[in-house]
Formats: structure tokens, sequence, C-alpha cells
């Protein structure tokens, strides 16, 4: 008998408003009983347009707007941009500035691992770790706001330099903070290793070999936990990264749990960054006066950001506007990793495999989306359907009549 | 009857369930939502605590411009959610558009698309503020209405 | 005639309903801000003396509130499962002896009529969770059927041990065996199936590591995604009491009941105050165990019952027959 | 490991130079142009062979990353930028194509580098470049009802005043 048992497959629709999901992105599961068979991507929900709105505004402006793709991420987005536009004005920036770009980054990274580490501990219900990483995380927003006077879009770079001066009690209370993050870290790696119930969650799970990362163009600690030892500050070093000592960490395991590894090794690696920059730091101006204008020509920006690498393309044409702003983020180099790990996961997996590569949506969709199913019907809402109809006959009238007349 | 409605505005001043919807934000405002359900915040002082079905949900936190894509998926919610409920928007891109203005895919505004009771403004907002303005909302539902500063002009 | 409003005043003030619900509300704000000292927070803080009004507030709150029912739910099931399961919760708190050796409800063979309630309590949950059929509801109801047939085979079993050991299937008469007969609680002769209960307990409650069926980040709150309103107050009141049911039982089965020192005069006084503070000493541990550990998943879950959980229970029920055999 | 040491700046300049005359001697027709800018090399390259060179490098490096495709509406002509990473010379390479603007339409590299397959659909959503042969194209950027035929990243469209 070859006679098949057609299994009922079932399909959920998670997001765009989800509580698993911090920002609106849809997936559309189809799964067998708890496990999934397919996953697939809709984004497009935070598309703001921002590359054609960089084309209409001034540099100077720019420099703000960009830092708004993304909220957690804003330093370097600016830093990114600011570095395209300097190396085009071709007009070395201060030293100093270079300094402190790289301890506003380097402590952004923290935040936003901090922050990552809650978000997987809530995913998978661990609301207690939740809340003990956030509160720990209130230590670096205290240093980011102290450096750059803001807590979350720091505004902290211009072209030319950074806007803002460190002194010696700045110093002082950041190496203080450092030392007490650098402790909590510590006993935050000592958690994720030996508590049970988070290593039955995430050892291997959201599998993702070397091969496949390297073939989906996974980036920043997702590739590195799949062996992957890829991180712009060693390939391609901006600002003053050349001269730092610092370890790339990498992990084997393939799965969610090598990615809280990196992340939380990747945390000891920026307090030394922060620590050396601080020591070497030199002294001088921080910032040089550069014209609005910006001579024509076109360049390439590379950052590595907490998720991954970011990259920026700039065309100008010596004016005062830019001609081209590309953004490539790094979730959207990783989406295609995501939906490859998903599969074979259980539904409870969801939440921490996608969060596993640090979703950042909003970066992500600043031009953006995919659908790769065409038949949407049973996500539609009636207005959805409603306004497809509407559309149908605006773009079908003249068949409707001809068939009504006859 | 007096008795009874007062203790039923009572209850919902001290009982504000609160759906948080992201309609295009940078994330800037939602980090410090989210921060503000942390040990340092702790808004669940006041009864506040975060929601994930919209059916549960007094208060709809909202935060970016409104994206084309996102515009039907909010007024679905608002109307998915039971009376009577509030709309809180945070941060500037939902209360004027921000830096999003102009955009092709942005409405500049919550308010373009439903009606809002509270307008946080700041890029982002801190978490302080974002609770100021939950309990300067519910002060509008207290009937001694100048103990806090009031109903409409802006809760000053 | 006297008789009969004193039975009354009995079912429906102290310790019936009212005093049943008091308490249920009072040991959700213990959990809560139980569970949030333990996550570094304050908890409920503003309403009332340090927030001890916040699930009241809670609560009149969804009462007053616009209640809906989806067009595409099974309306009569969607209506029935919140009353039918407060209306069996409370019901089964009546069996609970709090201020005497007895419940208000005692008869020979109750546990099994307790236990048979709690059990449609779990179905109810499944039941309500498919008329809404929402994805996610019905996610989280099959979900409640699947935890239930890992849970509830030791928790029964758990129970039966403490049967067997006091020859009696009557609550009060076991309550008054471990007062009388042994002279001490069942905890200390059957310490393992007062853990396992426990264990059972946290995955009957729906608590974490166990709370898969509305694992808010995986299906948006399971079951109750759909309920709004004065339903969905009725399901959290419901919840509550049988928090105070899970507890008062094993208050009751593992504690020696309401027994303690008393104070001769107002010796019910005193019993209430003994209750009170056993179970809050359960709930406390609950509160506990939901601070330290992480979600399980369902297939997890469900290995850990039927692979060390459910063996154990057989285990201790072994121990317990060779206990009384020897004994006897 | 590849990572670990940095090569310094002249190492640097050798690897693009010496990666450049590589490409000279395979495909030598081919290169249209070709300058340095500050590391980065930018190389024109014509339409025909920019999948054959994609491909030569992609099977002659293990890493061989591309960032990203960016297209420039140049007014006249739509410009194609291959953005790609050599991860073994620590290189970055920028291979340019140049397509008319009445009838965009390139071949797809998907099968080259499965990973393009996200950064084309960017592409041919905000400008209108159909590349062919690729698995899903499907015009489906911005909501539903965006109209057919507007594509806003093109500079002949111009953002109305939005209320």
């Amino acid at each position: 008998m070859t006679e098949k048992v057609v299994k009922e497959r079932y399909t959920i629709p998670v997001g765009p408003q989800h509580p698993a999901l911090k920002e609106p992105i849809f997936f559309k599961f189809i799964v067998d009983g708890e496990q999934i068979i397919e996953a697939i991507p809709r984004i497009g929900y935070v598309h703001r347009g921002i590359e054609k709105l960089t084309e209409e505004r001034t540099y100077l402006k720019d420099a703000y707007l960009v830092e708004r793709v993304c909220g957690i991420c804003s330093g370097v987005h600016q830093a990114t941009f600011v570095n395209a536009v300097e190396s085009l004005i071709d007009k070395p920036t201060p030293e100093r500035a270079d300094y402190l770009r790289v301890l506003v980054l380097e402590l952004e990274r923290i935040h936003s691992h901090y922050l990552w580490l809650g978000v997987a501990a809530h995913e998978i219900g661990f609301d207690t770790l939740f809340m003990y990483t956030w509160r720990d995380r209130e230590v670096v927003m205290d240093l980011l706001e102290l450096i750059t006077g803001n807590r979350v879009n720091y505004g902290m770079n211009i072209i030319g330099g950074v806007r803002r001066d460190i002194n010696d009690e700045i110093i002082h209370k950041t190496l203080k903070g450092i030392d007490y993050l650098e402790e909590r870290a510590k006993y935050y790696l000592d958690v994720a290793a030996d508590e049970k119930t988070i290593l039955a969650r995430t050892v291997g799970r959201g599998i993702l070999t070397r091969e496949q990362a390297l073939k989906l163009g996974a980036v920043g600690p997702t590739a590195r936990a799949s062996n992957l030892a890829m991180d712009v500050r060693k390939d391609d070093p901006y600002l003053v990264y050349d001269e730092i000592p610092f370890e790339l960490v990498t992990a084997d395991t393939n799965d969610v749990f090598g990615r809280i590894v990196v992340r939380v090794k990747e945390l000891f690696e920026s307090y030394n960054i922060i620590r050396w920059v601080l020591e070497n730091i030199p002294s001088g101006p921080t910032f040089i006066r550069t014209s609005p204008k910006v001579p024509a020509g076109e360049a390439i920006a590379k950052s590595e950001a907490p998720r991954g690498e970011l990259f920026y393309y700039v065309r100008s044409t010596g004016t005062l506007k830019p001609y081209r702003v590309k953004i490539r983020t790094p979730t959207l180099a990783n989406i295609l990793a995501v939906a490859e790990m998903l599969k074979g996961e259980y539904i409870a997996d969801i939440p921490i495999v996608f969060a596993g590569i640090d979703p950042c949506i909003s970066c992500m969709d600043r031009a953006f989306f995919v659908d790769v199913e065409k038949d949407k019907k049973w996500v539609w809402s009636e207005d959805e359907l409603k306004l497809y109809s509407r559309k149908w006959y605006k773009t079908h009238e003249k068949e409707v009549i001809q068939r009504w007349k006859r | 009857m007096a008795i009874l409605s007062k203790v039923v505005n009572w209850a919902r001043r001290s009982s504000p369930w609160v759906l948080h919807f992201n309609s295009g934000s940078c994330n800037g405002c939602d980090i410090e939502i989210l921060a503000a359900l942390t040990p340092r915040f702790d808004v669940e002082r006041f009864g506040i605590t975060l929601q994930g079905s919209p059916r549960h949900a007094d208060v709809l936190l909202i935060t970016g411009p409104v994206t084309e894509q996102v515009k039907k998926r909010l007024v679905r919610i608002y109307n998915q959610m039971p009376d009577p409920k509030f709309v809180i928007v945070v941060g500037t891109c939902g209360c004027t558009g921000g830096v999003f203005s102009g955009s092709y895919s942005t409405n500049n505004g919550v308010d373009n698309v439903i009606p809002v009771d509270v307008y946080i403004p700041g890029c982002p907002p801190r978490p302080q503020q974002i609770i100021d303005a939950v309990v300067k909302l519910l002060a509008k539902l207290s009937p001694n209405k100048d103990k806090n500063g009031g109903t409409n002009n802006g809760g000053k | 005639m006297e008789e009969i409003i004193l039975y009354l005043l009995e079912l429906l003030i102290f310790p019936g309903i009212i005093f049943i619900s008091t308490l249920a509300l009072f040991f959700q704000w213990f959990d809560r801000k139980i569970h949030a000292r333990f996550q570094n927070r304050v908890g409920p803080l503003v309403v009332g003396p340090k927030g001890l009004l916040q699930p009241l507030a809670d609560f009149i709150k969804l009462l007053s509130k616009e209640d809906i029912t989806p067009i595409s739910a099974d309306r009569a099931g969607f209506i029935l499962a919140p009353i039918i399961t407060l209306t069996l919760a409370v019901i089964s708190a009546f069996f609970i002896p709090v201020m005497s050796y007895s419940g208000i409800l005692s008869f020979s063979g109750d546990v099994i009529v307790v236990l048979f309630f709690s059990t449609i309590l779990t179905f109810m949950i499944a039941f309500a969770g498919y008329s809404a059929t929402n994805r996610f509801s019905t996610i989280g109801a099959a979900r409640t059927a699947l935890q239930f047939i890992s849970y509830e085979i030791p928790y029964i079993l758990s129970v039966i041990a403490v049967v067997i050991i006091s020859r009696s299937l009557q609550i009060s008469e076991i309550v008054a065996s471990q007062v009388s007969t042994y002279g001490l609680p069942y905890v200390v002769i059957l310490p393992i199936a007062f853990v396992l209960y426990l264990v059972s307990l946290l995955a009957k409650l729906e608590k974490i590591p166990f709370d898969i069926p509305e694992a808010e980040t995986e299906i948006v709150g399971g079951w109750s995604a759909e309920y709004s309103g004065k339903k969905l107050a009725f399901f959290k009141l419901a919840i509550d009491i049988k928090m105070v049911v899970g507890a008062g039982l094993a208050v009751a089965f593992f504690l020696g009941g309401p027994y303690g020192p008393v104070i001769p005069g107002i010796e019910w006084l005193c019993y209430t105050f003994w209750f009170i503070v056993k179970t809050l000493v359960l709930v406390f541990i609950l509160s506990n165990l939901r601070t330290l550990f992480a979600r399980y998943r369902i297939d997890q879950m469900v290995k850990i019952f039927w692979d060390y959980i459910t063996p154990l229970a057989f285990l201790q029920l072994i121990l317990a027959e060779g206990f009384v055999i020897y004994l006897m | 490991m590849v990572a670990n040491e940095i090569p310094s700046k002249e190492e640097k300049l050798e690897n693009v130079e010496s990666l450049l005359t590589m490409l000279k001697e395979k495909f030598g027709d081919a290169i249209l142009d070709s300058k340095i800018i500050k590391r980065r090399l930018f190389i024109d390259v014509t339409t025909e062979s920019f999948r054959g060179i994609l491909k030569f490098l992609d099977e002659s490096f293990e890493i061989c990353f591309l960032h990203t495709i960016t297209a420039v509406d140049t007014t006249s002509e739509f410009e194609l930028l291959y953005h790609i990473f050599i991860g073994e010379k620590k290189v970055n390479l920028n291979l340019r194509i140049k397509i008319s603007r009445d009838s965009p339409k390139v071949p797809t590299i998907t099968d080259i580098m499965p990973a393009a397959n996200v950064y084309e659909r960017e592409v041919h959503d905000l400008f209108g470049i159909v590349f062919e042969g690729h698995p899903h194209l499907e015009r489906l950027i911005l909501p539903e009802d965006w109209p057919d035929g507007v594509y806003p990243l093109r500079k002949d469209y111009k953002m109305g005043g939005k209320k």
C-alpha cells in the first residue's frame, strides 16, 4: 500500500503585533503539530523611506536622520555615515575624536548585548534574569548619558569630529562602572552555563552550520557562533581599531547557546577595549570645521554594529545633499539565515531562535519587504479585503462592464 | 449608585493594563518602555502591567510614525480593545512624524489614524516621562480634576 | 431555621465565598509581591496600603469593562466556560477545612469529588480555548490537554498515598488522623508525595516553569487570548481560587490541616490563623519556584513527568503501602 | 583561521593590486575601468561578463561575502554596484555595471550567491529593475495600495507634501 497519510497542517501567524517580537515583523509558520515545517518572513512594517529622505536633506541633518534608523544601535549608524562622508572630505579628523567614537561604540555594544541577554531570557520565560540584566543595563545607560548627554539617540558624532569631550571625572566614573559590569558579566556567564532550564532551551536549537552561514551571508555574532571568524573591526579596521588589542570571539556550537556565549564573551572584550581607550586617549581638539559641501565622489564605510556588519555607501555630487545613501543593516543579512534555522524547530522555540540573531527590524525595514507567498487571504482583515476588491474592480472595470453589457 | 461609580472609577485608575504597539518606530522608544518595567523604574508599583493580547488591555502605548504597512493593523488592534480604552503616543515621531515627516511611507503621527489621549514628545522620552504620562492620563479619570492639574490642558 | 441561616452565612461569608475570594486576591498580591521582590522590584505599591488592593482593583476594573464575544467564537461554550470554571472552583473550595477539622461540605468520599472537580477545571480551560477558535487559543488548549495527561497521574497518585496511610477517603478524617493516629503531619511520613504534589500543582496552576499553555512570548496568553471584561475577570478569580484550593488541600493532606497550638475559647480563629499561615508558606514556596526557572518546552515537560515524576509517585505508593503493612 | 591578524596598510594595498592584476589577466576585455579609492577597489565591468567574474571569485575564495547590491539612478542610466568582500585578502571589491533606464533588466546572481536573494528583491522594489531568473521576484514593497510603476527611489519620483 502506498496510500499517503495526509496530515493536516496548521498555519499560525506570528506578528506583526506579538509579545515575543518587540517590533512589527510578520512570520507565517506552517506547522505540523508543534513542529515547524516552514517559516516565511514578511517584512516591511517599519519601512519609513529613510534612504529617500536622506537625499532630500543636507549632510548635517542626515547624520541625525540615520541615527534614527535604529534606536538600539543608533551610535554606530551615525558613526558609519559620518565615516563615509569624512572619507569623501579627505580631511583627517582629530585623533581624540576617533577615540571618543570608539568609546561610545563599545559602550553601545555593551548596552545592546545586555538588552539582548534580557530579551532572550524573557523569550524563554525566565523573567528574573530579564529583570537582573536590565537593572545592570541602567549602569551603562547612565554612563552613556554622562558622556553624550542622551540615553538612547546620542547625537555624539558630527561631520569632522564629536560633539562633546570627556574629563577626568567622567573617565573615573566610567572605569568604576566598567568594573561593576565586568563582575556582573562573569555572573551571567555562570548562570548561562549552569542553569539547567536555560541549557535545555538553548543547546542544539536553531542550528546554522558554517557552510550555511557562508552561503546565506550571515554576519555578526550569528556568524561567529557558527565558527565563522568575521568581524569588521579585524577585517577592515575603522577608527582606531587597528591599534587596539582584542580577541575575536567565536564558538563552534552553531546554536542559540553559542550565540549567548559569544555575546557574553564579547562583553569582556568591550570592557578591555574601553579600558585601553581611556588609558591611551590623546589630548587635543575633538573636532575640526569642515565645509558643508562635500566633494564629489563615492565612499564605502563599514562598521561592526552589535548585531553584525553595518554597511554604508554614500555618493556625492559636490552639493549640500548626498546623491545616494545606501544602508545595509545586519538584520537584513541575517534574515535568510533565521528562516533556515527555524525549520524543524518547535513552536516554543520560535521566540528564542528568532531572538538568537538579535533582530533589529527597524534597521532592516528602512527599505525592504519580502513575501514568498502569494495567497495571503487568510490574514486579511475586513478592510484589506474591501480594499482589495475595490482595487480589483478598478483595474478590471472595463471587463466587468463589457461582461455586464453582453 | 454614586458609590458604585466611584468604586469603578477608582478601579480603572488603579489598574491600567498596557498594550505596547510598535507602528514603525526606531526602537528607541520601545526600549525605554521596556526599561520602565524593569527594577529601576518598576511601573508595577502603579498596577501597570504589560499585556500580550489587545483584549486584555486598557491603554494602548504607540510608538513610531505609523507606516503605511502597519496602519490597518493599528486600526484593527484599536478596535479589538474593549471599552473604555485610552491611547498614549510615545515619542516625537508618533506625535507629528518627527524626523520622518514628509516620507512617502509614513502617516505623520498617530492622530491621523486613531484618536489620541496623551502625547509624549521626546526622541525618545525618558522612562520617567512615560510613567508621568500614564499617571496624568489616570488623573484625567479622577473626579476631582484639579488635584493633579487636570483635564485637557496637557496636564500641567 | 436558625441552623439554615447559620449555614447560609457560612457558605456566603465565612469561610465561604467572600472569605475564599478575599483570600484568593490576597494570595495573588502576596505572590506578585514576592515575585517582584525576587526580581529586585517593588511590586504593587500605590493602590491601598502596600498595594494590597491591587488585585481587587484589577478585578473590579475587568468587571466594568466592555465584554466582547468574537463572532467567530462558539458562543455557548465561550460564555459558559468562565461561569462553570468559577463555580466549580468555589465549590471545591468549600471542601477545604479552614476553621475546624472539616470544610463546609464534608462527606465520606469527598476526596474523590475534589479530585474530580480539579480535573473538570482543567478540561474547562481546554474547552475555553477551543471555543474561542483563535489559533493561539487552540494551541493553548491543546497544550493544556497535553500537560494534563502528564501531571494529573502523579497528582492523584500522591493524594492516593495519603489516602492509603490514613485509611480514609474523607478530608476531615485525613486531617483528624494526622493529629490523633500518628501525631505528626504526613509531610514527615510521605516527603516524596508532598514534593510531587507541589510540582504537579505548579503545572496544574500553569505557573513557570510549566506555564506552557499560556506562554506569552510564544502564543500570546494561549487559551485566554480572546477573553475580555467580565469573563476574563471570572477566569482570573477562578485561577486565584484554584491556587487557594491547591494550597489548602496540600495543607489538609500533608501539613495537618488547620491544627496548631490554640487559645481556648476562640479555637476557630486560631485554626483559621494556622490555616492561613500554612497556606502562605506554600504560596511562598511556589513563588520561589517560579522565580528560579525558565519555561520548559512542552515535550521536555512531558518527558520530565513521565520519566521521573510518575515513577517516583509509584515508588511513594509502594512505600506508603509497606509502611501501613509494617505498622498495622 | 583567517581573521586574527590585521594586515598593515601596505599589505592591504598590495592585496588590492594583486587582485586587480589577477582579474585583469583573466578577464582582460571585460574590465572597462578600475580605480582604487582609499583601499577600496572599484571596477567597471560589462553587463555580459559580471556574472562570470562573480562566479570566478566565488569559486577561488572561501569567504566571498556579498555585502549588498546598491542601485544608483544617475538620471541617464542605472548603475548597479555589487559590493563584495574577499575574506582571504581582506579586500573590498565593488563591481559596477550600467544598464539602460528604459528597459532595466539584468540577470540574477542568486544561483551563484544565495544571499543576493533579498538584496535583489529590495532593488527591484525600489527601482523597478528586473532580475531575470530570480526565484521569487514579486513586486511587493510598500503597502498593497501602492500604485504600479512608481518606484520611490528613482530620481524622478518627488515626494509630495503628504499630509
